[in-house]
Order: C-alpha cells, then structure tokens, then sequence
C-alpha cells in the first residue's frame, strides 16, 4: 500500500463521520448542540447547528474532498511535497466543517479564516514559481482583509444581538441590519470573489488542480454563499444592503461570463466561470430566496469540480492548461470527454443535468423578486435580466471550452496524451452521476425552463454557428483580455503605495521621531563640551562667574520678592 | 552721622575689591582685593552695630573674627603664591591656568 | 548679659580639635614618615569623638546628630583610606593628618552651628585647612594650582556671605538664629534688601557644596587635589555645608522662605543638570566624580523646597549619608588603584573588577548606588527619599527634572562601571605579589565600605529608621 | 513558597556569575534550564485561585517609606508569571551549547527573575526595585553579547544587496544599542518612579492592594514610564535597535518578557489610578492604534528579520494598549491574553532568527536568499507557524489577544467615546490586514522560491527543536483553549463597561 493511500483513508473516516453525523439531518429538523459552554467574558461556547442546508454543503464538501483526495494520490502522489499537500487538505476540510456546523460566529470564524490559511499554503504548492507564490499572497491577502469585514461584523452582531450564537441571534427580530449587512458584505465579497475583490480568484489558478477544484470551486468560495443563505433573515430587512448584493452580483456574473469568453487559458476560464456561477447565487439570495441560492451552490460545486478535475485530467495529459496545447482530446481521453462533457452541458444549464434545474429556479427566483422579496422592483427586473444575458454568455462560453478543448484540432508537435489513470477517472464519473443525480426531485418552473433553455440554445448555437463556418472562437476584444484592468489597483496601486509608504515611515522613523533622543543626545554632548569651556583652569574666570551668578541670583530673588 | 554713608562706602570698597580679584592679573594685586572686600564687610558691620547700640556687640565681634580670618587668609594666600611662584616663576594668573 | 552655653555639646569636636594637634605633636617628636605616626592618634581621636558623639545623643538635634556621625565617619574613611597614600615623598603626614583633623573639627561646628558667628568661623575652620590639604603635595605644580584655584573661589565666596551676614545684622540687630527668624519676621527693611542680604549669605555655603553657577572650582580642585582630599571635600566637607545650609534655611530665615524657596529650587535643579552634563564627557575618573558631585549636590538640595516640614531636613541627611558612603568608598578605592597605576584614567581602569575585584567591584557598587539604581538598592530607596519632600511640597516640576537626572547621571555611571567590568586589554600587569601592608588596610577600609552598602541594599531600613 | 521561586532563578544567576570560570557553558545553561524549571513549578503550584492572592508574603521592609516585602500572584499577573517561567525555562535550554558563556545564562537568570519579581510585587516600590534591576543585565547582554549583522540596507529593497560594507564596529553598534535602550527605559523609569511618590502621597500607601486614586499627574506620570517600556509610540525607536542587535535570548527575553512589565504596568495603573487614568486612556488608546498601523508599515519595508519582527512587537502592543485604554473587563482580559500570546509568539519567531543568525551570521531576509522550505524545512515550516500565529489566525494564540482587544474597543465602555473607539477599530483593522501583508512578504522572501542551497543550510538542531517544539504547542493549545487565561476573569457576561479591581481579594 502505497503512503499516499494514509491521507486518503484519514479524509474517508473524516468524511464518513461526517456523513454519520449529517445524514440523518438531512430531512430532519434543525438541531442545535452545545459542546461546551463558553466563558462569560470570552462567549464563545463550541456549539454546533445542523439542519438540511448544512448537512447537505458537509456532505458536499466532504464528498468532494475525498474525491480530491483520491485523485491526488493519482495527480501528485509522486510530489516530494505530497503529505503536507494532503494533510492541509484534512485541515482544510475541518475549516469548512467548522464553518458549515458553527452556531458560534467565533467558530464560524476561526473556520473560515483556517480555509484561508489553508488556500494560500495549497496555491502556493508550488511555491518555486513566482507566478504561484504571488497568486497565494494576493488571495490570501484579499480573502483576509475580507475577513476582517467578517470580524468585524460578529463584533457589530454580538452589540447588537448581545450574543454570538446563530440560533440565538436569528430567534431575535432583525436589528441594525444595514451596518452588519455592510460589514458581512464585505466578507463574502472577498472570500467568494465577487466584483471588486473578485480579482483573486483567477490568480489563484497556479495552484493544484484538484485543489481548484476543491477550494476554489466547491467549498471555500461557495462558504459566503452559505453564510449569507444562513443569516438571510436578518440581512434582509435592509434594503440597501440587499440591492447592494444585488448590484454587486449582476456585475460580477456578466464580468466573469465575459471574462470567461475570451480566455485562452482552460482552468482560467473556468475560474472566471466559478466568478460568475457565484454571482449567480448571490443574485439569488438578494431576492431573498436562499433555496435557490444554495441549490445552486451544491450543484455548482458538483458540476464545477468536475470540470476542474477533467481540466486536470488534461492538464496531466498535455502538460499544459493552455487551450492552444489542447485539442483532438475527444478520443484520446474518451472518459475525461465524455465526463467534462456533461460538465459543460450542466454549466450551459442542459437539461436534464442539475445545472439546468438550480439554474432555472435562481431566474424563477429573480423574476418573482420584481413582486416580492427585499429588492426594489426595477432592480430585480435588471438583474434578472442581466441574469439571462449571463445564461447566453455561459452557454457560448461552455460550448467554446468544449469545443477547443477535445474537438479541436489536435496541437502540433505535442506527444500523443493518454487517458488520466483510474484515481483520477474515478471521480470524475462519481461526480458526472452526481451531476444527473441530484436533478431528481429538484423544482421546475416551466416558463423559465423554456426561457432559458432558449437562451441556452442561442448560445450554443452561437458559438457552433460560428464552429462550422470554420471561424476562429477567439473574440477580438483586447480590453476584455486584459478583465478590463481591474486587477491593476491591486497588482500595480496598491502595493506601490503600500511600498512607499512603508518607505516613508521608515524614513520618518528614524530621522523624525527619533530626532528627539539624537536631538537631546547631542544637546547634551554640546552643553557638556560647553561647560568643559568654561573650565579653562583661568581662576578669574572661575571667580567671574561666581560674582556674575551671585548678581544674577541676587537679581532674581529681588525681583520676585 | 546717617547709617546710609558707611554703607554706601562699604558697597563701593567692595565693589572696588572685587574688580580687583576679577580685574588684576598679579596674584598679589588679588589678594588685596579680597582684603578690600572683606574690610568692607567690617566696615558695614562696625556701622550697623554702632547704629543698633547693640549691648553684645555682635558686629563689633564678628569685626574682630572678621579680621582674624581675613590674617589667615591672606597667610595661606600667600603661601599659596609663594608656592607657585615656585613651581611656575610667575604670578601672572593667566599663565597659571591649571592643567587640563 | 549672660549667654547659657552647654560646653559639652561642643565635645567630639573639641576631641577632633585636640587629636589634631596630637597628631601634628607626634609627627613632630617623632616622625615616622609613615602614616602609623600621625594616623592611629587621628583615627583614635576620631573614634573618641564618635563615641562622645553617640554619648550625647539626647542632648543634640538629630539632623545635627546624623550629620556630625556623617562627618566623624567619613573623616574616618579618609584618614584610614589615606594611608595608601605616598607619604615617603612630598607628603608631610603630620600636616596631613592635623589639617585633615583641623577640617573635621570645623565641619563639626559647622553642622552645630546656631549663630552665624559661629558658622563663619567653622566655615574658615574647614575651608583653610582643607585648601591647604590641597596643596599639601610638595613640588607638585598641578596640586598648588588646584589650590590656588580653590583658594581664590573661596575667598572670594566667603566675603560675598561675609557681606550678606553683615547685612543681616543690619536687617535683625542679632546673629543668633532664634534672634534672626524673630528679627526677619519684624523686620520694617524692604523685601528688596532683605532678599540680598539672604542671598548673598546663602552663597558662601552653596559654594562650598557645589552648587550652580558655585561650581566651577570643582572639577580642577579634585583633579589637582591629593585622591582622599577630594574625597574629603566630596563628602565631609559637603555634609558640613549640607548641613549648615538646611539649619540656616529653617531656623534664621523660615519667614524668607518666600525668597530662598523658588532660588533653591532653581539652583537644585540647574546643579544636578549641570554636573550631570558636566560629567558626560569625563574619562578620568576622579573628573567624573568630582562632576557627579556636582550632580549629586542638586539631589542634596532639591529637598530645600520643603524644608519647613521634618521629612525635609531628614531627607537630604539620608540621601547625604548613602552619598557620602558611596563616594567615599570609591575615593578610597580609587586612591588604592592610583598607587598600584599611576593614573585614574578609563583606559587604566579597564576590566579591574575582573583583575582586581577587591578594588573594582566596589567601584561598581558605588557607581551604581551613586546612580541609583539597583542592585545598589539603597541609591534608589535614597532617591525615592529625596523625591518624595518635593513631592509634598507640590514641586512636580522638579521632580521630574530630577527623573531625567537621573537618567542622564546613569549614562555617565553605566559608561564607568562598563570600563571597570570590561574585558581586560591585558594581562594585569600591575599585581604585586604582596602588596604592602597600606594597601590591605585601604582595601579592608573600601571592603568594609561596600558590604556597608550591600548590607544597606539588602534592608535599607537600617539606615532609613536610624538616622533621623 | 513565591519568596523560593523568585530566590532561586537569583542565587543560581548570581552564582553563575561569580563562578563562572569554573563551569563550561552547557552545564551553566543546564543548571539554568533546571532553575527556571523549579520556579515555574513552584509558580505553579503556588495558585490558589482567582479571588486570592495567591502565596502572599508580607514582610516589613522599609518602614519609614511604608514599603514592604509584599509578594503574592493575582489573577492579572499569574499569567504573566507562568509565561516568563516558562521563557526563562526555554532561554535556558536554547543556551544549553558549548559555546556558551556562563555568564550570560547567569544573566538571563537574573534578568528572568527580576521580571518574575516585577510581576509577584503588590508593592509599588518593591515592584519598581525589580523594574529596574533587570534593565543593567540586560545592558550587559545586549552590549556583550549582541552584534550587529552585515546590514546591507536595514530600510527598504533600494539596491545594496549583500555588499559587506564596512561599516561601524558591530560591538560599537550593540553597545550603542544597548545604551540607547537603558537611557529611554530609565528616563521612563525615572518618570514612574515620580509619579510612585506621587501616589503615595495621596494613598499613604505603597500597597498595590491598598491604592486606589492618584493626582492625575501621577497617572500621566506612571503610563509614560510604563509607555516608554510598552513601548507606544512615538517612545518606541529605542525597540528596533535594541531587539535586533541583542543576541537571541537577549532578543527573545526583550521581547517576550521586557514589553510585558510595559503593559503588566499599564493594567496596573488602569486599576489602580482609575480616574487618572481615564483621562489618559485616550491617547494610550491613539497612540497604541497609531502604532499598530506604523509599525505595519515599517515592517513592510524591513530587510532585517529581527528588525521586522521588532517592529511587529510595537504592532502587537498597540493592540494591548487600545485593550487596556477600555478599562473593562474584556480589555483587560484582552491585555493579559495578547501579552502571553505575544510572549509565545515573539519568542518563537526571535527563536527561529536566532537559528537563522546562527547559522548564516546574518538576520538579513536578502542575505539568507529564498526557499528555506526546500533548504531547511523544518526550520521554515516553524517560521511560516509562527509568523501565521503572529499575524492572528484564528485557533491561533495571537487571535485571542486581537480580538478580545477589538471587541472591547468596539463595545465602547465608558472611558473612550464612541466615534473615537470605532475609529481606532478600524486603525487596528487596517493594521491586521497590514500585519498579513508584511507577513506574507516575509514568507515569500524566506519560505519560498526558487532555493539556493548555502554552506550553511542546516535543519533545526535538537535544543532548538525543543524550543520551538514547546512553543509551538503552546501557541496552539492557548489558541484553542483561550479559556484558560480568559476564565480567569469571569465577569458577568458581556460587560460593556465598570471599573476593575484586580488585586484586592
């Protein structure tokens, strides 16, 4: 037995346990259960609350996890650096389970913020390289300053709420909704990568793939998702709050669809994917709808992991994720195709794949929020018209990866790829099943599903259009290349400024705030080399300045008496 | 006679006195300086105990001391100058300036 | 008229006085040229002194008390601590010993004095002598220049006190305390010429204790001046003038407490700034000593400005009794390393309390006691003593000018006492095999010293309950 | 019993001293190690529970001065006793080389002990006798035994490189050091002692349980003293100087031990002054939040290691002092907390550059060159540990100690104002996320890259493996069992404001 198996039965008893735990809630009700009860002073009590949205995200984080761990033993079992790559993924996993099971925002927290730790040391594996060492700083970076909005915002809870426990807080009425909505906002913006702190994301591509796949589509970056769904109730009483999320979540789905249109690059594209899929989840809890919201979380991160670990596949058959080094795929790798296939298909919201059903029940959610919900009618109107651009846009966008990917013309000059081993195909096809096994039972809304399957249509169409007139699938829009900018401010701006004024301090430092103890040390040595003056051994002098001090002090004292 | 004549000579002997000590350059010119200065004082006190009619004569004694003291002084002045003079052969003060 | 006088009161210094002349009889009749001679009667006399001193303990103020034991003792100090002195050439022990004597015995009436008749006498007492101990050294240019300087300064300041006593008398009629505080209280004189005369009286005893801009003699009298005379003048003759000063303020002039208060307060703290800084610079030792003093004599008199409460008298007493302590073990110490090198320079003193520690660790114990600053706990526990009437008496100001003294003065002390536990340039080439006799009793003498400060370090309410 | 755990560490240091040609330095180091270890477990065992003073000693000792040997550890600084214990324990061991020189594990001793007196006093001048006694040993250790490093630029990544500039001697520049740090300390120091006399005046006592009010100029006095230790800024440019050119122990005692008199101090006068010092728990408070932001920003432009974490300390100091300006019980909770946290945390890192100074004679981030992961793995991977607790992970020591300091700051008591309090949260914000970046600079400068393998690439050797080991485990268990110092202090639930008593049973 090979070592590299250790980590993977260490992961599986984790996640059967925590199967065992949360099956039985998956229907049931809510559970809440103290472990141990906090200090008074320090109020944080490891308590725990388990109802059928939290089992169902345990269960997919464990589920992807040890599927990741799986095909890691596959994909880097031969790294040099593979236990501790294994053993940060169990620590990762007790982040998200932490997370997903807290009722104490303090634990919630703590979490939250080991699945940071966790990304940056896992996108800076390969920490040689300084395109990777750069994508860990800059995510870990972002996603922490996001998370002091989160501190912050217990903090601001906790006065408000006087406690710091979920259930407790959500059994209270709604108060001070906007100033923690704010502060929460700015958490799940950056830890979800939604516009603008949504820059991180694709720069954290350098890391393993199969951690993409875990992190950074299925579990950490869907965990604002989950805490915005978990405390909806008392966010939503605010308006601006929920338009702000709404704004917020419009932006970020047409940039990150757009942004995933034009990339030359697989896993980068479907980083920009994993922008925009979660745009689509926010804009469905900004309607207040947070089924829909996490429906689509689960089946993204079903859906998504699988395309992050066929990319993977790939990767480990090309040796590059460039979309120029790929190409011809389609019988080469035969279960990598027909697996990512249904990927993209439930990205593109096919039916019968879940992609189509959660896809449908976030625009039936968007179009019910001009009627009701906390958005202002025209808001909701535009997102969800925005939203059914973003469809059209992901169909395209879905349909060019597929299609440059395994059924373009094979790059030349490369060796012949060869189907991933079984470790890593295992997965793949689990997840595949899991893509049509979770459409069972899912809501359908029939308008919608024949909007969007229109929309969808269109824009596989599109694309294939354009595929069989033999016309290149690159758009010629250099400014969308470039993301339009928006990542200079942090690549370029901030750091510079950051630097310079590092610079400054370190200068004013020294050369001003010390200048007072080098200021009144050479004070001193100046006024003792000055009374070593008056020591001239010249007794008249000595005797002078006794007469002239006995004037001076005989002075003084007359004056003032 | 007016108490405010023997002090005002008092004030100028002692102000002459301690131009002297601050003024001269001879050691001895000094030393009489200091003379000047300390007579001074006699003068004042003989002055003030004459204008209180003081029974126990305090001034008067302190005069006395006054002028055993300032006999001491100038002794060990000049033993002083006498000895540097020795080791130096002048007593211009200024090329006697301790060393340093 | 009939003044009641207690002769025996004035005993220990009568004792002194005679000891000095005993001591200057048997160098005469019988000269040795070594210090046995003249120095056993001294320390015996001193003894003597002591104990008649201690004898009479009910029947004296205790300030006046402390301070005539501060004197005794530290006379002591001296005389056993001079014996490493080179008294086989240039050095006439007789005269030595009768002036150092002579000294003490003014410095006793000075501390005892109640009438500035009295005070002006023991002030000449002290101060003639010890001019000419500085000059004592035979053919020693440097020394006779020293005191021609110390004799010029002192002259010149007597007469100024001379002038202000005599304008005292013209102000109150008398010049016995109880009759002066009477008189200045009554007084129908203008604040104006009343503030002269008290001025002017006070300089001559801030001259004798160091006091800015009463300072500038200092530095070359030490450095000119045989080691123990200026560990004489740092100590006994501080103590006496010390003394004298703070009975003075409180006994004659407590109802011109308006005019000398803010002044003494001003010159405390212009003294301990201007010796600290003075003493920055110093890579002698004796130089930095004879700054310190200077620095240390503002600490002496900062209490001044609550004299008029008891913790302000006993205050100062306290402080000047580690003070002199201190100074006068590394004096004697230093006087025993001057013998052995030949100079008192910092680059001589490297490493010596590795080499030598007999010398060099006290030196370390009593730099630090003078800064104030443990493992001397004692320094500190002064320090806090001395603060504390400055505090009562509202002075916060001065207060913390004393706090950044303190600091400033531990700047110079830590430079002196890194020389003396450095690692040593070289091998000690100055250990003699057996070292004289003269140098073990000053040795013993320093020793002594230092486990009195070690003791006093350990449980400062030997000296703190004892002394008044 | 507490009178034989401070006794100890002192005899043993003293004996080093005067005996220290006939011992060789590992066998110093051990007797060391042994020592400390005794009065950690007699500190230990001493603990009688949070309402008690517990082992209290109460002898006259200077009976005019109404001073007295008055000894006993509360709930505020049992803490602090255990952690120096325990650092004077880990000092020791590090020490156990055969280059060591006895002396200096002698004045470690004394130094560890003296500290350990500061925080045992209930007796103000006794507690100031211990403040002050520790700094001249330390003098001595940073003066001696400190170097300054081939510094190619200590400000910023302007060129120089590894150019060997002859530069000052380095023995010339830690003495330099050291001198600078004994002059600011002891201006402070000589301030407190002022405002001690001040307060004794008023209270006629020099009783820490016994005190209560003071002159306002006492409290402005005694936190200047206590600020210049903290050190708060602007007080603070002696720290850089002193912590990276004192050897590694220096550096880890100042770090770890030293700061803590400033803000054990601090708490105590909180408590103690309560009126005077809520008048100026305000600019402590603007002060320790403008620290936390500047001293981020000068870590970010450090080249010398021990230099950033230094200048990391003044961060984590801050936090201390803005937990300390609210005078609830949080906040002091959150001082005792950050402070052991710190002490645990700075330790390990000034620990770990001290291996690293060892081994390349150099703390320079430039000189020791990338990828320490590949080169000397274990010794990175403490780092990277050490510098993730610093900057405040949660389950970490160090997030505790942040937090609870923010959320007292936050829940606004009745000493800072409220805009004034939310903007200092929002400065201490910044400067954690400041804190990650300069963090995270280290860590790419170090841990990772492309690895150029040096002569001097040696892992962790088994004294520093215990160190590091042993710090490791307590960053962890108190970063996830926060309670055990926090439940010291159990005050009803969420207090939002009220006055603290520490010391009185």
């Amino acid at each position: 037995m090979r070592r590299s198996w250790l980590y993977v039965v260490l992961t599986a008893a984790l996640a059967v346990a925590v199967a065992v735990w949360a099956v039985p809630h998956l229907d049931g009700d809510p559970t809440t259960k103290v472990w141990i009860e906090g200090n008074d002073l320090l109020a944080v009590s490891l308590a725990t609350h388990v109802d059928s949205l939290s089992a169902q995200v345990l269960l997919l984080a464990v589920g992807v996890g040890l599927l990741v761990q799986i095909y890691s033993t596959a994909y880097l079992g031969h790294h040099p650096r593979y236990r501790s790559y294994a053993l940060v993924i169990v620590l990762f996993l007790l982040g998200m389970i932490a997370v997903v099971v807290a009722d104490d925002l303090f634990v919630l927290l703590i979490g939250w913020e080991v699945m940071g730790l966790c990304s940056y040391l896992l996108i800076g594996h390969e920490w040689q390289t300084p395109i990777a060492r750069s994508g860990a700083a800059k995510a870990f970076l972002m996603t922490r300053i996001a998370d002091l909005g989160l501190l912050v915002g217990i903090l601001a809870i906790g006065q408000t709420y006087g406690t710091y426990r979920i259930s407790e807080v959500l059994a209270q009425e709604p108060k001070n909704s906007t100033a923690i909505g704010l502060l929460l906002l700015v958490a799940v913006v950056g830890k979800s990568a939604q516009f603008p702190l949504h820059t991180w994301l694709p720069d954290a591509m350098p890391g393993p793939t199969p951690i993409t796949a875990l992190i950074h589509a299925a579990t950490m970056v869907a965990a604002g998702v989950y805490l915005v769904a978990r405390l909806l109730p008392i966010l939503e009483p605010s308006e601006l709050v929920m338009t702000l999320l709404a704004v917020i979540s419009a932006i970020t789905m047409l940039l990150g669809a757009l942004f995933a249109l034009v990339q030359t690059d697989l896993k980068r594209a479907l980083a920009w994917s994993t922008v925009s899929q979660l745009a689509f989840m926010f804009a469905a809890l900004s309607v207040g709808d947070s089924d829909a919201g996490t429906d689509h979380l689960l089946s993204h991160g079903a859906f998504k992991a699988l395309l992050f670990l066929g990319c993977g596949c790939v990767m480990h058959a090309v040796g590059s994720s460039a979309l120029s080094a790929m190409g011809g795929l389609r019988l080469r790798m035969p279960v990598t195709f027909w697996t990512m296939t249904i990927g993209f298909a439930a990205l593109a919201g096919v039916i019968p794949t879940v992609g189509f059903f959660t896809k449908d029940s976030v625009l039936h959610a968007l179009e019910h929020g001009r009627d009701e919900g906390p958005l202002p009618g025209g808001i909701a109107v535009a997102v969800f018209c925005v939203a059914l651009v973003t469809s059209f846009l992901t169909a395209a966008y879905a349909t060019r990866l597929w299609l440059l990917a395994f059924l373009a013309p094979a790059a030349e000059g490369r060796t012949e790829p060869h189907e991933a081993p079984r470790a890593m195909t295992g997965p793949l096809i689990v997840l595949a099943v899991a893509t049509f096994a979770l459409s069972i039972g899912q809501p359908f809304h029939l308008g919608i599903g024949l909007l969007s399957t229109a929309v969808a249509v269109a824009g596989i169409g599109a694309v294939l259009a354009r595929w069989r007139r033999g016309r290149s699938l690159d758009l010629a829009a250099p400014w969308l290349v470039a993301e339009l900018a928006l990542d200079r401010p942090y690549s370029r701006w901030i750091p510079a400024g950051l630097r310079s004024s590092a610079r400054a301090v370190v200068d004013v430092d020294r050369d001003g705030i010390d200048a007072y103890s080098y200021g009144s040390a050479s004070t001193a040595q100046v006024a003792s080399r000055v009374l070593g003056l008056v020591q001239s051994g010249n007794v008249q002098r000595y005797a002078t300045v006794i007469a002239a001090g006995v004037i001076v002090v005989t002075a003084a004292a007359v004056i003032w008496t | 006679m007016p108490l405010l004549y023997p002090l005002v000579l008092s004030a100028a002997l002692f102000g002459i006195g301690l131009y002297g000590v601050l003024a001269r350059r001879n050691a001895v010119l000094m030393l009489l300086g200091v003379e000047l200065m300390l007579n001074a004082v006699n003068l004042n006190l003989v002055a003030f105990d004459a204008w209180f009619a003081d029974t126990i004569h305090t001034g008067q004694v302190l005069t006395l001391f006054t002028i055993t003291l300032a006999a001491a002084e100038i002794g060990l002045g000049l033993a002083i100058v006498l000895a540097l003079f020795r080791a130096v052969r002048t007593v211009d003060v200024d090329e006697v300036g301790a060393e340093r | 008229m009939n003044i009641p006088v207690e002769w025996s009161v004035a005993g220990p210094a009568v004792i002194v006085a005679i000891g000095a002349l005993v001591a200057l009889l048997v160098d005469a009749f019988y000269p040795r040229r070594t210090w046995l001679g003249s120095g056993l009667p001294s320390s015996v006399a001193l003894l003597w002194g002591g104990i008649e001193l201690i004898r009479l303990r009910d029947d004296i103020v205790p300030s006046t008390f402390a301070l005539s034991l501060i004197v005794l003792a530290g006379t002591l100090i001296v005389v056993v601590a001079s014996n490493v002195m080179n008294f086989e050439n240039a050095m006439p022990p007789g005269e030595y010993h009768f002036l150092v004597l002579a000294a003490a015995s003014g410095a006793l009436m000075m501390v005892a004095a109640r009438d500035l008749v009295t005070l002006i006498v023991a002030l000449e007492l002290l101060s003639l002598p010890s001019i000419a101990l500085v000059g004592l050294r035979q053919g020693d240019s440097r020394a006779i220049r020293s005191a021609w300087t110390f004799f010029l300064a002192s002259v010149v300041s007597t007469a100024i006190t001379l002038m202000g006593v005599s304008l005292l008398y013209g102000v109150a009629g008398t010049l016995d305390y109880d009759g002066l505080a009477a008189g200045l209280r009554d007084t129908e004189m203008p604040d104006g010429v009343v503030a002269v005369a008290v001025v002017l009286t006070i300089v001559g005893l801030l001259f004798k204790l160091g006091a800015v801009p009463f300072h500038v003699w200092i530095p070359d009298t030490y450095l000119g001046a045989p080691v123990m005379v200026a560990g004489f003048l740092s100590s006994v003759s501080k103590a006496a003038s010390l003394g004298a000063v703070l009975t003075l303020l409180s006994a004659a002039l407590p109802h011109t407490y308006d005019t000398w208060q803010p002044l003494m307060a001003i010159i405390a703290a212009a003294t301990m700034t201007v010796g600290n800084l003075g003493a920055l610079r110093q890579t002698n030792a004796v130089g930095m000593l004879a700054w310190s003093s200077v620095a240390q004599a503002g600490f002496l008199i900062a209490p001044a400005a609550a004299l008029l409460t008891t913790d302000g008298l006993s205050a100062p007493v306290q402080y000047l009794a580690v003070y002199a302590l201190a100074n006068l073990v590394a004096f004697a110490a230093l006087a025993v390393v001057l013998r052995l090198r030949g100079s008192l320079d910092y680059s001589e003193l490297k490493g010596l309390a590795r080499t030598d520690p007999p010398t060099g660790v006290p030196l370390v114990m009593a730099a630090l006691t003078l800064a104030g600053f443990p493992p001397a706990v004692i320094g500190l526990v002064t320090k806090y003593v001395v603060i504390r009437p400055v505090i009562e008496g509202d002075h916060v100001w001065l207060a913390v000018v004393m706090a950044v003294n303190v600091m400033l003065g531990l700047a110079y002390y830590l430079r002196f006492v890194a020389v003396l536990v450095d690692r040593p340039a070289i091998d000690d080439p100055y250990r003699s095999p057996s070292p004289p006799v003269s140098i073990r009793i000053s040795k013993a003498a320093v020793l002594i010293g230092t486990a009195g400060l070690v003791a006093l370090s350990a449980w400062p309410d030997l000296l703190l309950s004892n002394l008044p | 019993m507490i009178a034989a755990a401070l006794t100890i560490p002192f005899v043993v240091g003293l004996a080093l001293l005067f005996l220290r040609t006939l011992v060789s330095g590992r066998t110093a180091a051990w007797l060391g190690a042994v020592a400390m270890a005794a009065s950690l477990v007699l500190f230990a065992l001493v603990w009688e529970g949070k309402d008690a003073i517990s082992g209290e000693v109460d002898v006259e000792w200077i009976d005019l001065l109404g001073a007295r040997l008055h000894l006993g550890a509360t709930a505020i600084s049992w803490p602090f006793l255990l952690m120096t214990a325990f650092i004077g324990v880990l000092c020791c061991v590090w020490l156990i080389a055969d280059d060591t020189a006895p002396a200096l594990v002698g004045l470690v001793l004394i130094i560890s002990a003296s500290s350990l007196g500061v925080f045992a006093s209930l007796d103000f001048l006794l507690f100031f006798v211990f403040f002050e006694l520790a700094l001249i040993p330390m003098w001595f250790v940073i003066a001696w035994w400190g170097s300054s490093s081939v510094e190619p630029s200590a400000e910023g990544d302007r060129g120089g490189g590894l150019k060997n500039v002859p530069g000052p001697d380095p023995r010339l520049a830690a003495r330099s050091a050291a001198t600078r740090f004994l002059l600011f300390t002891v201006t402070g120091s000589a301030l407190l002692l002022v405002g001690i006399v001040l307060v004794a005046r008023d209270n006629d006592s020099l009783q820490l349980t016994e005190i209560r009010g003071g002159p306002l100029a006492a409290a402005v006095l005694i936190v200047l003293g206590f600020a210049v230790k903290t050190p708060l800024v602007p007080l603070h440019t002696w720290l850089p100087d002193a912590h990276s050119k004192a050897p590694t122990v220096g550096s880890v005692l100042l770090a770890a031990v030293f700061l803590k008199l400033g803000t054990y101090g601090l708490i105590i006068a909180s408590s103690v002054l309560p009126e005077g010092f809520a008048d100026v728990a305000p600019y402590v408070a603007g002060a320790g939040v403008v620290g936390i932001v500047w001293s981020a920003l000068a870590c970010y432009a450090q080249d010398d290691l021990k230099r950033l974490i230094a200048y990391s300390s003044i961060g984590h100091m801050g936090f201390v002092a803005l937990a300390i300006s609210t005078m609830s019980p949080i906040g002091i909770a959150a001082a005792v907390f950050g402070s052991v946290a710190h002490g645990v945390i700075t330790g390990l890192l000034f620990f770990l550059s001290g291996s690293l100074k060892d081994r390349f004679g150099t703390a320079s981030m430039r000189a020791i060159g990338r990828g320490l992961y590949a080169r000397t793995p274990w010794l990175a991977v403490a780092f990277v540990f050490a510098a993730v607790a610093s900057l405040g992970l949660p389950g970490l020591a160090g997030f505790w100690g942040e937090l609870l300091s923010l959320r007292a700051a936050y829940e606004v008591g009745e000493v800072l104002d409220k805009p004034f309090a939310w903007t200092a949260v929002g400065f201490a914000v910044l400067g954690v996320a400041l804190t990650t970046a300069y963090f995270v600079r280290a860590i790419r400068l170090l841990a990772q890259g492309e690895p150029v393998a040096q002569d001097a690439d040696r892992d962790l050797t088994v004294r520093e493996t215990v160190v590091a080991v042993a710090l490791v485990a307590s960053i962890v268990v108190l970063g996830l069992a926060p309670g055990l110092i926090v439940g010291l202090y159990d005050f009803s639930a969420v207090t939002y404001s009220g006055t603290y008593t520490p010391v009185a049973p």
